[in-house]
């Protein structure tokens, strides 16, 4: 096949707004550099199209939430180097687009969130302050969960934000779970459930995908397909490259989402949202995205070369968007400094604030086990 | 008090919670239409309709994590297995999301379930079918497990078990479904949970039983009251955790002898763990070492004649009670 | 739609000869009255074609054999409700091709079949003397696993019959890996794996197919769809109709079969374990069957009609089979009594056999826990 | 002989295991090409290649049945739990299908797997990922349980391990991968399931500990040596089950003291089958109660402060000594 032959084929299936079914079995071929730039441009043409429609307001935290998210990463990894944070800690640096996209469309005060133990983002998304977020993993008693769940383990009733898991697949089921919830009781509320590609080859994913369609749950399934599961890209550990063609085997509504481009997201999720909230369907959104760091901090990650990660930071999210709003227009250079300023700043709150803040009282070993 | 049986006592406690409570939900294989595998739904489907009393696929998996999402969202979930064993299959979400979700949101999300279902032997279902499996539960914070061994104490315990606020593993027995008694009408009844029952008075020895092996340990000590004037006390935890230790302590202290019967396996089973808590608790009472009685240490034989060797009976605890009185 | 309509689309299939995913949704419209006879004959024409072509000898051994199940699972049924066999028992009238179809096409040398816990007839299907069988029924020390597994655990290393198996669905990955140790070993093995289609809900289907086309194993899925999972009906708990649909999450293989023909049967196997043992490529076979009994001895049926069950007889997998033979010439009435003769003496043998054969000793109690 | 991390023992181990029989292979998450999560599979791909070493989806139950299927079929598997938490996931398979199938078989298809990997607490992984599963899989029949506390004793038991032709248990330690000690590398140097260990010689008061506890029980035995004058014994059964319990109640009898330290929960757990053990097997010899100390009735904390108090430590062995030689 030709290479003019491969664009025509990516660019079809971008024309069509999504892809029911991926037309591309791999981003490979998008990073021919033939293709990259032709590539980027046909995004950055279809986010401005949207951007248009869009409050400003809106847009504004979109890209604060972005940008808080990314320097509040970095900023967890300088820490971790120093001892602050244990355990295991999973940064989502370069996945920003996922989270933002489709937690801002949500109905915060009815709809759910529930993801695995990569949350930090989505946590902060969710609307937990990230003061709050950094003290949990500092293990402090000021931590949204007093420190006893660390970073793998986020969670606030508050703001219907449900975890933080870390059995790989096990928040599909409880997820699930959640739209089954909404739907007895008749709240119109919708749940998010995120997760990794990886974590579709758990069994507990066919099991909820089925039980969903069958009792027609509200209920997005968003599948952030980051190409890796640790050390494992995802061709070694999976039958077949297409995700999203997983739903039909349940009879449900399955979609490929640039999860590059943070108004793709946006714009599919508020769609699953709606058919969730009006007809009361599930949808699996795949979403094809790619984190930058490793898989925890202490991964060395030598199972990708930096050629590869380089590529993909070229079609950075956060870059992406910032050159789509500045096309059309509605933010200039100014505005983008102040608002990474503004990120920067709470998140050295958050590290003062997480430094500040006492351990839990030893007396909290045994509290909490029963209700 | 109406005589009832303990499917009916267990039915009685389900509609009565769910009449009572609207977020009470019962969920699992053939629970409704079939009006369940033992029948303990009988009729609560057509009662309270499709919403409050589902079938699910065969997903064991699955519909506990389901049943563990919606009480993290404010419903209370009764989750049936259709047996015990097939909850292996759920162990994950029984143990690593319901028994811990309270401790690792830091206080925030509760995990108001019920999970219940016949657990032990039942009548040569063989290896697959027959496993009890309290001890396995009871071993992990977070979990309450309780074994009613009555009509009276299953409606009582159960209605309890759906009004807690954490997750309760409830373990039946189907040999017992059909078993007689006594048991309160009354809606407001309940049994709490962690309080031990002392089902017959004896100052002689102790024997410490729960569900199937509660019956056997009282035909047991009639027999040996009879044969040898030996007075057993039979005390039933019926919460196997929180476990009343201390009634059970109290027991001993008066009688100085325990025998413990339990149709679960042996090894790191409750009688091991009761014989640990007793022994560091009234250590200078006992006059006997205590006396564990199991079933055998293999998986469960087909075989009439095997599987009978294999359980707990009224023969086996008169020997272990003549042991530890040293008869 | 128009009956002639509905017809002509079932016609089509039955062109076909199978249909990769079927084109009935369900098999209700072929019980209407103007279409069954039709269909009937369609059947039986294609199964004479098949029938023209195969050796004599085999097609008396797959009559006999589906016979011989027949009587001996109606005599389990009898002798159950004397108090003879205890526990579960769970018959497979009805059932008969799928069973005689597929393991007649194996190689018994070197392929496997491993079965859930209705099982009887693959058992004897596979090489297991009825004697043995009933005898295991009966809990007896001759049955062929020593009386210590009854029903549900059959068992024969000699005649590579795997079990036997009680968890819904486990046996579906332990078949994988059969197949994953014939691949290992280069046996040119390749296993049959037998589940019914509510254990298609079961978390282990998902994750075994994947591995399965993920290393390419050389193993043949067979679904029984007998449409009930003990009193629910299939569309009670599965989002979809069509099971051999699901290959397709998998890049599998997937066809959808007349369970109530064994030679459809008996070829879609032929072709998958050739797919199996020359490309060591796994599929997905959906047989949809029919069972006339209750779900075990102790379920009384009350979820569907005797109508229902009348008119799957009517169909019924033996008299199709018979109605073919005599028509194609092969066999005669006499031929028939003289096969339905033996296998009734085959089966009072092994009730014979079973009656005065002694229980296992008490010593066995504690024996094979551990090798 | 060679001083090595137990890392490298049980590399070791596994290597020479692979070379020996090719029936043996590695399955597990990350076991291949990454080397394993925690680099225990260090260079095996590379030396044995696809074939023996081989990487899965994350699907624990899936590739725990392949292993059994692959087993009941004539290879020896080693299946490795990336760690132990979540065998949850599989415990259908290891308990349900493993455990059983020689018995329900009638003795035809013994099951020679090995599942493998790290058990219990590691650094504040929190609540999902800190469990000790020990007696979990130690109340089912048919089952090995193994738990190594030196490079030497690892690499040994997990040979044997690869050699039994049982399902085998088999529980590291994530905290003591890095720990160094001498082992042999003698390739036929296995060392028997089922046979106890005594690490420290003693005579007042004898202290039972496995894994991670080992070494801790070493530190408090030369401590309360020092300060107290005080001679403790340390057995380390290595082996859970089949238990050597000859050997534990030969030095209670010896010391007629008795603490037992471990990292599991408390309830049904190990101590308590021991402690039960042994009061059945040496009432007469005990002068003071057993003690247990298990890790605290709660899911593991993340916090730093909360997860040392949660588990057992040096000063809680002391005190225990303390307080069964009533000083
Ligand atoms: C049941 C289970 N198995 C294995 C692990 C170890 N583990 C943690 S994350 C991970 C990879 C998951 O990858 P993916 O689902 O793609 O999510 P990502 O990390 O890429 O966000 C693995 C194997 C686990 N936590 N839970
Ligand atoms: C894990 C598990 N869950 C539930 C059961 C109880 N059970 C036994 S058979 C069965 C129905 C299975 O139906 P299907 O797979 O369609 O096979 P069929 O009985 O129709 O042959 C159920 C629910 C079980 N044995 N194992
Ligand atoms: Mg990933
Ligand atoms: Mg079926």
């Amino acid at each position: 096949m030709s290479k003019v032959a491969q664009k025509t084929k990516h660019e079809q299936a971008l024309a069509d707004g999504r892809t029911r079914f991926s037309h591309v079995e791999s981003w490979e071929e998008i990073f021919d550099p033939e293709i990259a730039q032709a590539e980027y441009l046909k995004r950055k043409k279809s986010q401005i199209a949207l951007i248009k429609k869009m409050d400003k307001a809106l847009l504004r935290e979109m890209l604060y939430q972005m940008v808080l998210g990314r320097i509040f990463e970095e900023k967890c990894a300088e820490v971790y180097r120093l001892g602050k944070i244990g355990g295991f800690c999973h940064l989502y640096i370069g996945q920003e687009a996922v989270a933002v996209g489709a937690i801002m469309a949500i109905d915060k005060k009815r709809d759910y969130v529930i993801v695995a133990y990569r949350d930090h983002v989505q946590a902060m998304v969710a609307g937990i302050e990230p003061e709050a977020v950094m003290a949990e993993l500092y293990g402090k008693a000021t931590g949204c969960v007093k420190g006893k769940g660390g970073s793998m383990h986020l969670f606030s009733k508050e703001h219907n934000f449900f975890g933080g898991h870390g059995i790989v697949g096990g928040q599909i089921g409880v997820g699930t779970g959640m739209a089954f919830a909404q739907k007895y009781q008749g709240t119109g509320g919708v749940t998010l459930c995120f997760f990794g590609e990886a974590a579709v080859n758990q069994g507990i994913f066919h099991e909820s995908l089925n039980m969903a369609q069958l009792w027609k749950l509200p209920i997005v399934y968003i599948c952030e397909n980051n190409q890796y599961g640790m050390g494992t890209a995802q061709k070694r550990a999976m039958s077949i490259a297409n995700i999203a063609r997983k739903a039909d085997a349940y009879g449900m509504y399955g979609e490929f989402v640039d999860g590059m481009d943070v108004m793709a997201v946006y714009q599919a999720t508020s769609n699953a949202i709606e058919r969730a909230r009006k007809e009361s369907l599930p949808s699996l959104l795949e979403v094809r995205c790619y984190r930058y760091m490793g898989h925890s901090m202490s991964d060395p990650g030598k199972y990708r070369t930096i050629e590869e990660i380089k590529k993909y930071q070229q079609r950075d999210p956060i870059l992406l968007f910032k050159d789509s709003l500045k096309e059309a227009k509605v933010f200039n250079d100014e505005d983008f400094a102040e608002i990474e300023q503004q990120a920067r700043k709470k998140v050295e709150e958050a590290v003062e604030f997480a430094e500040k803040s006492p351990l839990p009282d030893e007396s909290e070993l045994l509290t909490d086990v029963l209700a | 008090m109406a005589e009832m049986t303990m499917r009916d006592a267990l039915n009685q406690a389900l509609r009565e919670e769910l009449a009572r409570d609207e977020r009470v939900f019962i969920m699992g294989e053939e629970v409704a239409q079939y009006e369940g595998a033992y029948k303990v739904t009988r009729g609560l489907w057509r009662e309270f309709g499709d919403k409050r009393v589902i079938d699910t696929p065969i997903s064991e998996l699955g519909f506990a994590a389901i049943g563990v999402g919606a009480a993290m969202a404010g419903l209370r979930p009764v989750i049936e297995f259709m047996t015990w064993n097939f909850s292996i299959l759920a162990a994950d979400q029984i143990i690593n999301h319901a028994a811990k979700m309270l401790y690792m949101s830091g206080g925030q999300f509760n995990i108001p379930i019920v999970f219940r279902g016949p657990n032990g032997s039942a009548y040569q279902v063989s290896s697959q079918h027959s496993q009890a499996l309290e001890a396995m539960y009871a071993n992990f914070p977070g979990l309450k497990v309780v074994m009613p061994s009555t009509p009276a104490d299953a409606k009582g315990l159960l209605k309890s078990a759906i009004r807690d606020d954490n997750p309760v593993i409830f373990l039946e027995q189907e040999r017992m479904y059909g078993m007689k008694g006594e048991v309160p009408e009354d809606e407001d009844f309940t049994i709490p949970l962690g309080v031990a029952d002392v089902k017959r008075q004896g100052k002689d020895c102790t024997i410490v039983a729960r569900s199937l092996t509660v019956p056997l340990a009282l035909q047991a000590a009639e027999k040996i009251e009879k044969e040898f004037g030996v007075s057993c006390e039979v005390v039933d935890p019926r919460t196997i955790k929180p476990l009343d230790i201390e009634t059970i302590v109290k027991s001993v202290k008066k009688t100085n002898r325990l025998v413990i019967v339990e149709e679960s396996h042996q090894f790191c089973g409750v009688a091991a763990e009761i014989t640990a808590q007793v022994t560091e608790k009234a250590f200078d009472y006992l006059d006997a070492p205590i006396k564990r009685i199991s079933s055998a240490e293999a998986p469960m034989p087909y075989a009439k004649n095997l599987e009978a060797a294999a359980l707990p009976d009224v023969p086996k605890i008169i020997e272990a009670v003549k042991e530890v009185c040293y008869l």
